[in-house]
């Protein structure tokens, strides 16, 4: 288990530790976000590798003190390459009742709470639903508590700046990671100096924070309570050289589509209506005007899906974004860009259904949707991203086979790797290689749905270009001329050409690789998208203890990569984890007759690595 | 096939594909065709900057008979489609071609909102108040007791007027058209053509095979005079073979009434004069149903304002001016980024918030 | 939970369901529910017969808060829901609550079409000018120039306004009001409530996260006097602090203006009387922005016709009428049929074409 | 073969056929849809058993004698059991030299042309694309050519009639009947009825067009040319007896649906917006008020799901139709009826794709739609009809599992069945099944979500029940309450309720019979839907060949039978024809890790008995 096992071990004097994990938790006017934000950068800055989670509420802004508004902000950092944001946590910074509620359960025996009392008074215990001081009984009996009056001791600290009390009280936040920021012995500089800038314009406010910040480092050093809690040093990773950015799926995947369409030197005409959790790559490409972005907000997600390929079609490459619900209802626009063969790419931001569902929760429940959610045969390519960097290679992926093969592309991300992050070796784009498109313009012998022998893919020709004037639709086209045609044998034929210039896109992918273990053994844990990072611990966790398993990781779920039959058939056993009841393993299943078996789980949370190291050991010793 | 813009003035001709025309034999869909032929000749329209996109029905197989780019995409999206190649080359001249269903009854949203939006293209919808294609269903314009497939007894429900529903919705440029009126449909053409904005062009259509004649109470040539009025903007709005009647104000009411100048105290001065750019003015003619009223005919209203993807097109072009070719790498390093492997980690850029 | 109703009046509390509310603290959808369940209290409805249908937003968590029925539905839809739910029982009192994004954005064509058959339902539309519950990105009512996460730069389309493009629908009550005018919203939902057939009230709410104030221009105290107008159907319109100032046609054309009757040669008499048949009145009534003219409140159109679940349960009781249990022999056995087995094949039912 | 070899056997004199297959064809305004009509029903009186289908032009009414106007209706009868409108044409009649062009490929060596050489003028030729007269020259060699001037002859007949030429010339077609009446001898009176009765009105043109048939039966009797025709019998098949319909899909599927709801005793509400080929049902249902059914055209394919939704939550039983791009658009809509655990039925009529595709056209490529084309986990019931006369029984059967798992069932025709016919023993209504449904009325401890311990249903409680006034929606609900949920352990144990729920379905399910063969042995065909009748023709020729092979045929696309895996694993090869790229498929070898092969096609037409065959054949000889 990556972190969880850590400050057990710790003792009184900067223990060492190998990782740790952190929540910080409060309600959703504390600054939960900001804080762990801060304490981000910092631990990154130590030379730590990291990953992080927020855990937003589905409301806008709950009641105060509620449970359904209780923020938080989980971060698993360490001296060693880090995969996931931690099964179980370590540290809780519990701001009110309500966080300490939502979120004890995830906190490991022994582990430590710091929680601020001056927030228990009995309405905040009343609105958290409990009926006495959880603190005050046996409840919290297998953890380390440590009460302090975080409320008191900020206002304390704050009395001579001025500020008003409600001013005051907003730094408590501050005053908090201070304290964190003594136990793991972090440096404070760029947190003063970011509070410095961001507050320009209310210099009292920047002074107050940093105060409170100051005061709760200092807290750590002189309370006698600093013993009960423990300081603790995380050394640096081993992290390669270079310039790292801690990114989002969702601002990894926004730069991933900007450089594929530079790449393919391409406007792009990104178009989407608003859904959770896919909002923040309109959010993120709104503001990239500047490398010649077009974002469109569109009325419904019809409109969105059929605006991109009316994009595509007039020569830029047409994208489009949604979540589960919102990508349903592209199924009919979809189907015509694979009718028409034209490029598009849709990236889905799975979240937790059906229907509605749990907007703010992750899943990885569309892969038949993505796979088989249209209307008639209608094969397209299908990416999954597998972490928050992964993001950026696999949308401009994305791009280029749309445009390689005038093909849609789905490219499935989910609510967990859009809001987690993880720091990001920054590659240098100089090095990117370049796949530049040009329209067709060749006059002579031009017919629309003339296909390049090689990837099958038709011209992309475009209004504009003299000579080149046709028309295409959803109806049947001839295989030759393009022009609609009924004919029974022209329909077998069109339907037999889509169906092998997809498959025909498996020709290039390189061999499928095996993430950890060897290419043959007893077991191997086959996972899509964002599950990589608990399997890839756990495979390497088991691995260490001798256990002979291997992790392959799927990239392209359709179609799916030529060599992937015989290198399964090389195991005894595989075992496909997937927050859904069972996908990706149909498409196994029936590809390659192997008896794979699901380890499936939908509770709107990522695999604990214990879960996959649980379930690998289960099934060799069964 | 595609035609290869000569130098010279295109005839209406060589707008036509080489596709045979696959419309029932006396279907309004004809006349249509050959009023658009004539109206890109007219405005000189190059075959390879033309774009028409049309949905699903009869009337959009439209584009099939037309030498220029066409899309013939899927049921009521046509909008939104026009609305992507527009944002991807605000230069392409876009035409769509709708049906009364395609446009108002699955694709009534997306009306909504490229009028709203004001995309400069011209939007033809085909009002024959039927589902031609699917074999002659009532539609939202199909009148109360319309007997149809799905109505045995007669439709039962309150049908939508096209233009009424476009000022509705806020669109910037409206008009009406008869399909046979080779004289009046193409100069409406070419006016919504000059239009730079979203402008709707409701053109009632007959189809001969289920809902022939629905427009004869107005249409047929004994009747046209007294049941039509052709408004023209800054002309009175006088109508009837001699144009011995005229619209006004009822007096003390917001409703139009027939008048006959010179009669039982009625000045010429009295009828209203067409002023195109207003929109109550517009609303109270696009409303007038025959018999009592005459089918209002020609531009009802038009009152530009900034096109949606020129404005799109101008903050892109704000946000790049000065730019060279887009840097990837200045993009990866925004916000906070820190080095490792150099002597010590350090934040590479200042705190920006 | 459920209410089980009792004999006695219910007071307004006994609307209120037990979850506890899930919106910002000072959102306007506070004051409306308030206002409903007021509502409800003074029509006496019915909990077992009352449902609310909504769509997604926030305004559509409103059902949850009520203890009726309930159907907290998909993003858009509730109007077709709702339609579903009065064909299948007529009889049934159905509320539909929907915010701008959910009407007029993704279900603009649901709502087009729910007003133009005349489905008996009320439809409140909670135009906040915003999305709330995806965090604040322009919708279609906000103004030009909104800037959100989705146009940094400030919208640069032309919103929609919901009692005007209702209109536009063929609509048959349209009225609009402000969350927070307890004095005036319930009248205006039980007005709602007794129209039978289709009525959209756009109720002017704050958004407090996203949209702060957007309305406060003509809602706030010092200014609500002059910059709104509360329409009655036969009263003057008249508006200000002592009701001093009024509306009138500028002489001579379509348009309206503010007048103080009384001053500089405008009489009494020049003020227009409200007349909610009108739909040409309700049309500029509804256009009115501030602040050159004040924002219109009350029932702007109200011109009942007979709904559509009555006319579609009319058919069918037509139909039905003087049979007994549906036969389905009888059904089977309709057409041509023949017998097997018999002494000779022979054709059993007479020719019918 | 079914049909084909026939009338290469005939010898002149009233020759006895086992069976036949006749194609009438002619311009859309030739009326080859009435005769087609008129000839099945006499037919059906001679005792044949019979199948037919008619194919219209995809344009509404295409220019006069165009070859994509061509009409033509195929019907197959013979003295024994008929399970397909027939492989090979054995008589086509011509009507002009479009329909000649369009159906000659249909026709086996040796067939029967009878060509209405009157239509046969420069302008048809030239319109049907023929640069010479193709009846001058080798083209139609192999076939026995019969040259008739129909047009001329018929209005030879009319001409004291006092009809105008045009009006003469109308009654052509039934020139044209009355000679294929007198080769196959039937008998004319109940055309003559049926005429009278249809023209009642107008008694010139009926006399006209009895006048026409007589004219070309006298001329079968008498021309010298009717030795080169032959003149044949078909003996009365061994029917069961009964009373008989000849039943096109879409009326049997209306039929079926108003006997659900009564058999339910439930209103139906119908919403539905007009696609082909699924609109018929709609304009069925429209005109059978007298049943109390509500049918509602909605303004798109989502509200008319919606609107079902609506009327199911309101105690009706809502239904929805539409064909596969209207189904796509459906897809958010049916999730939210998952989610809410309502009932609704959910009709496509297949057609070829993807996109517009050919709407005319027939396939069976929306079973990964009907089974996975939804966002999330969210199983339904999928079920499919074989025939005509079968979408009765699985229009019921979909009422009732709806009703009774409370949950959208997905029923699954396509183009062909919809327009087929085939004659139907008309069951007696008095001895079908009653399932009422009672919707929920008890107060005491209801919950929305409190299930069915067995079917795992939840009650249906409808607004307008005093005490059960309730809340529910599409965002995840508490197991026990229905309260809105987001709880990672109700997630997921809803999920595997869901999940649970449909898979149960299975239970209730009959063992899965074997339509044909062994329950094991070398071969099984495996198929669902409209391949119905070629398989079990070409399966069972191929056992009176003596050769070991099954057919397997299923109703129930999902859940499957619980018996199928084991049934099987006891064949040694598993053939499963569609008419897709495979898809029943990848759920047979997904579920059961058996090594099924497909046999696809995509013409848009049925498969030929022979083609079925042939794979057999050859997987058997592999
Ligand atoms: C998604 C979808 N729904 C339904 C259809 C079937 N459909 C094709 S055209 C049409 C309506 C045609 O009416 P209209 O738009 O008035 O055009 P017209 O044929 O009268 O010119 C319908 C319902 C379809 N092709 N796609
Ligand atoms: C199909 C679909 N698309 C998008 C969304 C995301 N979404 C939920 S509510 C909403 C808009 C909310 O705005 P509005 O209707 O004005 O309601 P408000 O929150 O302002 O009350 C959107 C885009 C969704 N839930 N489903
Ligand atoms: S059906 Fe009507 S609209 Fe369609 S082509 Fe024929 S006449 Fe024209
Ligand atoms: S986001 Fe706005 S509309 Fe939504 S609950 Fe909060 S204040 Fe109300
Ligand atoms: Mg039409
Ligand atoms: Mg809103």
């Amino acid at each position: 288990m990556e972190g969880s096992a850590a400050l057990r071990r710790a003792s009184p004097q900067r223990k060492q530790l190998e990782s740790a994990v952190v929540r910080f938790a409060g309600d959703s006017g504390d600054g939960m976000q900001l804080t762990g934000g801060r304490f981000t950068l910092a631990t990154a800055l130590a030379g730590n590798d990291l990953a992080t989670f927020p855990d937003f509420p589905a409301e806008i802004r709950a009641p105060a003190g509620s449970t359904y508004g209780v923020s938080a902000f989980q971060i698993n950092f360490g001296g060693r390459e880090i995969k996931t944001s931690g099964d179980t946590v370590d540290v809780l910074i519990a701001m009110n009742p309500a966080a300490l509620k939502v979120n004890l359960a995830d906190v490991h025996a022994g582990g430590l709470l710091l929680v601020d009392i001056g927030a228990f008074g009995e309405k905040n215990l009343r609105k958290a639903g409990y009926d006495h001081d959880p603190l005050e009984d046996d409840g919290l009996k297998g953890f380390r508590v440590i009460k302090i009056d975080m409320s008191q001791l900020t206002l304390d600290a704050l009395k001579d700046t001025g500020l008003s009390k409600k001013e005051a009280q907003r730094c408590k936040n501050m005053w908090a990671l201070g304290l964190v920021y003594w136990i793991f012995d972090r440096d404070r500089q760029t947190t003063v100096d970011w509070l410095t800038g961001k507050f320009k314009s209310q210099p009292e406010i920047a002074a107050g924070m940093v105060a409170a910040l100051n005061a709760g480092h200092a807290f750590g050093e002189t309370a006698e309570i600093s013993a009960d809690i423990g300081a603790f040093t995380v050394p640096a990773a081993a992290i390669g050289a270079g310039v790292y950015h801690n990114v989002t799926g969702t601002e990894a995947m926004a730069w991933g589509l900007v450089a594929g369409a530079t790449l393919a030197e391409l406007k792009m005409v990104f178009c989407s209506y608003p859904i959770t959790p896919a909002s923040g790559i309109l959010h993120g490409l709104a503001r990239l005007k500047e490398y010649g972005i077009v974002t469109f907000q569109a009325e419904d997600e019809i409109a969105a899906v059929c605006a991109a390929i009316g994009a595509s079609y007039a020569g830029a490459i047409g994208v489009t974004s949604s979540s589960g619900p919102g990508i349903a209802l592209k199924a009919e626009g979809i189907g015509l860009a694979a009718a028409t063969e034209l490029p598009l790419v849709v990236i889905n931001s799975q979240r937790a259904g059906p229907s509605t569902g749990m907007p703010t929760k992750t899943e990885q429940s569309d892969l038949y949707q993505a796979v088989f959610g249209r209307n008639a045969d209608c094969p397209l390519v299908v990416l999954a991203a597998r972490s928050p960097a992964d993001c950026f290679d696999t949308a401009i992926e994305a791009v280029r086979l749309a445009t390689k093969y005038m093909t849609p592309v789905m490219l499935l991300s989910d609510g967990y790797i859009a809001n987690a992050s993880e720091p990001w070796a920054l590659p240098d784009a100089n090095g990117f290689a370049r796949f530049p498109v040009s329209h067709h313009h060749e006059t002579n012998g031009f017919q629309p749905f003339l296909r390049d022998p090689e990837t099958l893919a038709r011209p992309w020709a475009i209004p504009g270009t003299p000579g080149l004037e046709h028309r295409i639709g959803g109806l049947e086209r001839d295989y030759d001329t393009g022009n609609v045609s009924y004919d029974p044998d022209n329909h077998q034929r069109m339907t037999d050409a889509r169906v092998a210039k997809i498959a025909g896109v498996a020709r290039e992918f390189p061999p499928q690789p095996v993430e950890l273990g060897n290419d043959h053994g007893p077991i191997a844990v086959v996972g899509w998208g964002s599950t990589y990072g608990p399997i890839n611990r756990a495979v390497g966790n088991l691995r260490e203890e001798g256990l002979d398993v291997a992790h392959i990781h799927l990239r392209h779920i359709w179609p799916l990569p030529t060599d992937l039959g015989d290198l399964l058939r090389r195991y005894e056993k595989i075992l496909v984890p997937e927050m859904n009841t069972g996908q990706l393993i149909t498409l196994l299943r029936s590809e390659y007759l192997v008896p794979a078996e699901g380890l499936n789980k939908v509770t709107g949370k990522p695999f604990a690595i214990a879960e996959v190291e649980a379930a690998v050991r289960a099934r060799l010793e069964a | 096939m595609s035609v290869v813009a000569p130098i010279e003035k295109l005839q209406p001709k060589h707008y036509a594909s080489d596709q045979e025309i696959r419309w029932c034999p006396g279907c309004g869909d004809y006349a249509i065709l050959k009023a658009v032929e004539r109206t890109l000749a007219d405005v000189g329209a190059r075959p390879e900057n033309t774009v028409f996109v049309s949905g699903i029905g009869c009337a959009a197989r439209f584009p099939y008979y037309l030498s220029t780019y066409g899309f013939h995409s899927i049921h009521g999206r046509a909008p939104a489609i026009a609305t992507g190649i527009k944002l991807a080359n605000p230069d392409l001249d876009v035409w769509i071609v709708s049906g009364d269903g395609d446009a108002l009854s699955i694709g009534g949203n997306h009306l909504l909102h490229i009028l709203r939006r004001n995309v400069d293209v011209q939007l033809l919808l085909f009002n024959n108040e039927i589902y031609g294609l699917t074999k002659g269903q009532y539609s939202p314009t199909s009148r109360a007791g319309t007997r149809t497939p799905s109505t045995p007894e007669g439709s039962i429900e309150a049908p939508v007027s096209a233009a009424v529903f476009a000022l509705g919705t806020g669109a910037r440029f409206v008009a009406r058209a008869v399909d046979t009126q080779q004289k009046h449909l193409p100069g409406v053409l070419a006016r919504a053509h000059a239009h730079k904005g979203a402008s709707l062009v409701e053109i009632l259509q007959n189809c001969v095979v289920y809902n022939d004649g629905v427009f004869a109470s107005f249409t047929d040539r004994e009747v046209a005079a007294d049941r039509q009025i052709h408004v023209e903007h800054g002309k009175p709005l006088r109508f009837g073979a001699d144009g011995e009647k005229g619209l006004r104000l009822r007096p003390g009411t917001l409703e139009l009434e027939v008048v006959h100048p010179g009669d039982g105290g009625v000045a010429e001065t009295d009828v209203l004069v067409h002023d195109e750019t207003n929109r109550t003015l517009a609303g109270l003619l696009a409303r007038m149903t025959p018999p009592a009223m005459p089918v209002a005919l020609g531009v009802l209203y038009c009152d530009p304002t900034p096109s949606y993807e020129r404005q799109v097109a101008a903050l892109v072009d704000a946000a790049t001016a000065g730019h060279k070719a887009p840097d990837l790498n200045a993009l990866l390093r925004r916000g906070h980024t820190w080095t490792v492997g150099a002597p010590r980690r350090e934040l590479d850029t200042p705190a920006k918030g």
